[in-house]
């Protein structure tokens, strides 16, 4: 155990570079990847340490990038895809949607992509527009994708190498503004195994904090929200259990339902807009599964069905411990 | 005005088709006669090995895919498939190219590529499970290094493109060993070059020097588009502005498209980078089964290139050259006719997948929502089938 | 009133020709609309009639089609894209959801974007892959899109006539396995206004059958299944209510809970995947407003989360009326 | 080999940039002398007509652009903006071509051209509105026909050839009278060039003969990644083989980035169609303002670069040709000095949008769900306030 303080990017950091170590099959392929280390860095120091054939600038072509890394995949490579920007993935999206996540069914399992694909996604960090989207769900509905998101350090650090060995495609949406927040990182944690045998490490839920009276549901940059809401509401007398979801595709259900079964009362929190967002999926899930044990409906508090909008208001739009703490009151007061 | 631009507005079409037969490379003029003139000259050598055997192979899979294209499309009237593509009319374009391919090379195909498949070997019952709506694929790529069709215009593009990096980086590419050097080919269509995937295709090719050829039959429709809808100037230039050579290939021609896919492969394996390959040719049937051409184009079309058949040119060359055989003509014959027999059985015989099976390969790995919905279906189904045994054995009852 | 029985497909056509009559800025185009009149001949005879200015054949890219859409829609056109299938909306994917959705709101109301994009879609009709698909959650969750899909010939006559009036980018999913289905249509019906003043043409609901033990909730292809259902239910003496959503983005979420108010019983039939489909929204809401009128958690009918499977399997993988009648049963007897 | 292909696999890169030099149409050599060769002899017609007081005009638009991006700089390191992308370096590309542009002529831009906007007359607190993260947009682009910023790289190339097909069938196109001919200018980069979007432009336009300029400005670097990365041949190529010519400038020229749009300008007016323009420039500056260079470039690419700076060639120019004036120099300078007066005072004093104004636009008519949300919204605010109402009366109370 030689675990170590150090902000969530550089946790993704050190996973991709254990990951590029461990395989050489395994090569990282975006814009600006290369020298630069990718505009958050997370790339840093990869190309001069791996060399320009493991960490490639690519053109500037996201369609072509996906295309061509599932070429690669099929000939036995693992690319690791950086998209830029949550808002820079749509050109991708025909790639990734009737390519990427069906090769493996229309071959009947003959032909494997083990494609990751790294998205920052997420606001809060006062960008132009198309830099602060959380387009999860935009992949969620799609069978064939794996789609998850880390909020610790060691997960992201735990989770990225799982993705690179996962034989299915991967789309891992960093929480690019919980990049900087710290954490304890495990460096010598082995690599997950994905065998079936055990929980799935892109897929199994993660009990943040226990509580009694009422579960929040998060993933991604909403975790440390639905912690800090935990707080505000156990210094009012309230229990709040936190569940971070970790994968957003598939949904840990029955670790929700348990949570749930126990305390009653669901709140989901996201950055995406609630309508037609992951937190419909999970209230509809929730609710048919705890339907005699629920004391009030399943609430979402998530974006407004508005463009993600200027900067000098998104923190009006985001998901705030005030709205948190407003929801979970509502469903106390049910 | 810069000297290497044009100088003017693309030139219109009439003058295109004229300059389109002028930089055409053809090798068999549609009388069977060896072509003439300096493009002839330039790629006649890369035949010259071709002997009585070569040549009446290439003849044998053109006959059988023409077979295979009548008997797949009667097996849809008969509806024994949803739907069925033809062919037919792009024979040669797909025997030369393909034959000019080694074991090791890789293809990447749209969904029209008939004869391409019956040059690589896939088992013909294989390329119409799709038409009979058994399977998305049908065959394993790996075995004949031929990948699946591909439905979404030009996204195969992209693919082979990757698989050729991925070559490249396999260090196969400029070995000088012929067994070893490898390079990737992929088909697609005149009206699929207008998609953006294949100039990224392009931009990711030409940037990285990626051993693949880009082999677009231009077969003058697209469903009910002409060309014309799709480009103003000759497909074969398209690559250039990417650093791309282009060839226009007459693609009615077996030997020509052989030459010019020899060149392009021989580039490719030497580390001299992609080749743009533009097979002119002519889609003679419906886009497919579901399609009536009579509603877009004319007769008097179809006819003309009827003239042009490219296994009625293949044959007058054949007899031009004192290579055919009647007993082995009848043996090609009886091959057609054995492989039509088979697609009639065997592709009857073709069983439906059990239900169940819809949920097998969406993950490699096991996946939660799989897991659970394929227990409820199989729940499901099994509870119907014992309330159906209840019906009936209420009915038999009655 | 000069009502005449015809197939959906038909009416959608008379629909298209209106439009093309009513004003000179409207244009159709796509791939084979011409004169082809379309690979389900919709836009049969239009070009004939209209001129191939007005009913336009575009090159096989269909970015470039709804790019250069906009860009028509910006210079005062009002263009009518048709997409030759579901599975081919995606390489347009990134000019509907960065450029279409947003070009209003990015201008603050200075430049509309009157787009129509008519889109086949839904399976049981035995195609091969890319052909059956049911995309509509893909775009329903990005705001500043309409997402609509007609159940009837009148519907579609009048619904396709106010989308492309509407101002706003309409996305219309027409239920190609439902083109051949018969109604009655009245041509002399006015184009609906969508000034607000009414009922909103392109977002409310309609009872397509009353009913009180149970609601059934259906858009496009599956409001026949429903129906159907209806009437095996009532022959087991259920009595079901059936409601046509007519709209994905927005949902008519009063109507839907007027009904479940009334039945406290209520499943939602799609044809796309169950998983982040349509169906999780709807059950969200409807249990956030009828949490007390509810006997029954919301059930869903839907598709499973694989790819659309091959054709030969394709009816177990749709919502048939058996699995709506099980999903009923199962309601009643929560 | 087909004649027109290249023979050989891609010119290498080092020939490129020979070639690149030899084909650049240039009329002013850096040290401010019109240039000479067979180039400038067929573009130097084109702004014979230009005087002292247009030459000045340009002058003082490409100093006030680089005011604007020096201030704007500063503004972002004061913390006023969120972000700035700095044009510096391209305000001869920017401002020679937009002012071979008339009035009915329609921009749509990326989001570096700000020279474009200060040609056009698009106020410059509005354009810094994005940045300052209280607008999307910030103009309204039928004022002086410029369409907003777009940040999806080549998005907005398939708008622009939309738009000029609406001016086509406006019947703007061809009528003889310069008041009414109407054409349509995009702006992108080298590294945008690559994207599907742009390519499918290319095809829209070529084939519809659409009165659309494409404008790339290759300022050699796409963030962090030089030109290589997305050409093996220069980009002035990209339009031929989709049969769009083009024509290569230097774009730190600021008449010959006027004489080549006024060609590319009149062509499309005249019905002629597209044009693919590369100005070869240079982005002197970081990327944004986020962006830190010395990773990737060297100092020594910069200095050797800064020799060409766009406006010291003008000023070099005007000298040489002894239409510099010291009184008019200062004059323009104080209008920079004014202009940057402004900026420091106008975008500190920019309000922040209301927070309910998100819900603003979403949709042209009233919508349910935005109908809702902003009524929970609206309700929520309110009981918010309240509460910190209470809140505060509690504090004063205790
Ligand atoms: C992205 C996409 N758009 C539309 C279609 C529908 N479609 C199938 S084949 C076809 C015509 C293709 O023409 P071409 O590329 O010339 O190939 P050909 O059919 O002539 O072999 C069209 C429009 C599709 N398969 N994919
Ligand atoms: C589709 C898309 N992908 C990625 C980005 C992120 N991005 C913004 S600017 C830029 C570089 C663009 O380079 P170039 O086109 O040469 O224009 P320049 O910035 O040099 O003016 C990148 C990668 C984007 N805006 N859009
Ligand atoms: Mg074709
Ligand atoms: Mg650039």
């Amino acid at each position: 155990m030689t675990a170590q303080t150090m902000p969530l990017a550089k946790a993704l950091t050190a996973g991709l570079r254990a990951s590029l170590e461990a395989d050489e099959k395994v090569l990282i392929m975006g814009e600006d990847v290369g020298r630069l280390g990718g505009v958050f860095r997370i790339t840093d120091g990869l190309q001069k340490d791996f060399g320009e054939h493991r960490v490639v600038d690519t053109p500037l072509a996201e369609s072509g990038i996906i295309g061509t890394a599932i070429g690669l995949a099929m000939r036995g490579y693992r690319p690791i895809c950086e998209i830029q920007f949550d808002g820079f993935v749509f050109p991708a999206y025909d790639q990734i949607t009737t390519q990427l996540a069906k090769l493996h069914y229309r071959s009947r399992g003959l032909i494997q992509v083990p494609l990751v694909i790294r998205i920052p996604y997420g606001g809060g960090i006062g960008a132009v527009e198309h830099h602060s989207e959380s387009p999860e769900a935009l992949f969620a509905h799609t069978p064939g994708l794996r789609v998850v998101s880390p909020a610790t350090p060691q997960d992201a650090y735990d989770m990225i190498r799982a993705a690179v060995v996962s034989p299915d495609p991967v789309l891992f949406f960093e929480p690019k503004g919980r990049y900087w927040s710290k954490g304890e990182v495990d460096l010598s944690s082995p690599v997950p195994s994905l065998d079936g045998g055990g929980p799935d490490p892109l897929g199994a839920a993660r009990i943040a904090r226990a509580g009694t009276d009422v579960t929040l549901v998060a993933y991604g940059p909403t975790v440390a929200t639905a912690l800090s809401a935990a707080d505000a509401l156990a210094a009012e007398g309230t229990s709040a259990e936190v569940v971070d979801l970790r994968s957003i595709s598939p949904l840990d259900v029955p670790t929700v339902v348990g949570s749930v079964r126990r305390t009653g009362r669901c709140v989901v929190v996201h950055e995406a807009p609630t309508f037609f967002g992951a937190g419909a999926e999970l209230a509809a899930r929730v609710t048919e599964e705890c339907f005699y044990s629920l004391e009030a409906p399943v609430l979402r508090v998530g974006g407004y069905h508005t463009p993600y909008p200027v900067a000098k208001i998104e923190h009006d739009y985001l998901p705030s411990v005030d709205r948190v703490c407003d929801a979970v009151d509502r469903a106390l007061s049910h | 005005m810069n000297p290497d631009a044009p100088a003017q507005a693309p030139i219109p079409e009439a003058a295109q088709s004229a300059a389109a037969e002028e930089n055409l490379v053809q090798l068999v003029a549609p009388d069977g006669r060896r072509a003439d003139g300096p493009l002839a000259a330039a790629y006649r050598d890369r035949v010259a090995h071709l002997g009585t055997d070569e040549l009446r192979a290439m003849y044998r899979d053109m006959v059988l895919t023409r077979r295979f294209d009548d008997e797949a499309t009667a097996l849809q009237r008969q509806g024994e498939l949803g739907l069925y593509p033809q062919g037919r009319g792009q024979e040669a374009a797909q025997v030369g190219s393909a034959r000019a391919l080694r074991r090791q090379d890789f293809v990447f195909p749209s969904y029209r590529e008939h004869g391409v498949m019956q040059v690589r070997g896939v088992d013909p019952v294989d390329r119409l499970r799709i038409y009979r709506g058994t399977e998305h694929g049908g065959w394993d790529p790996a075995e004949h290094n031929v990948h699946l069709n591909t439905l979404v215009l030009g996204s195969q593009t992209l693919h082979a493109t990757g698989y050729a990096l991925g070559v490249q980086r396999d260090g196969l590419v400029g070995t000088g060993d012929p067994e070893r050097d490898t390079a990737v080919v992929t088909y697609f269509g005149d009206g699929a070059s207008s998609q953006g995937d294949v100039n990224e295709a392009l931009v990711f090719a030409a940037v990285n020097n990626a051993p693949v050829v880009f082999f677009c039959q231009n077969n003058q429709w697209a469903i009910s588009e002409p060309t014309s809808r799709q480009t103003r100037v000759p497909l074969y230039q398209r690559g250039q502005g990417f650093g791309i050579p282009g060839v226009r290939v007459d693609g009615n021609d077996v030997l020509a498209s052989y030459a010019v896919m020899t060149e392009a492969l021989e580039r490719a394996c030497a580390g001299g980078g992609p080749t743009f390959v533009e097979a002119y040719t002519y889609r003679m049937g419906a886009h497919t089964t579901s399609d009536d051409p009579t509603r877009y184009r004319e007769r008097a079309e179809e006819e003309e290139w009827a003239l042009r058949d490219p296994i009625d040119r293949l044959a007058a060359l054949l007899r031009a050259e004192d290579r055919w055989d009647d007993a082995w003509a009848a043996e090609v014959e009886a091959q057609a006719e054995a492989l039509a027999e088979r697609l009639r059985a065997d592709v009857r015989a073709i069983e439906d997948p059990p239900p169940a099976s819809m949920f097998d390969h969406v993950y490699a790995t096991p996946q939660a929502q799989v897991t659970a919905e394929r227990a409820w279906f199989e729940a499901y189904e099994h509870d119907t089938a014992q309330d159906e045994v209840l019906d009936s054995t209420v009915e038999v009852a009655r």
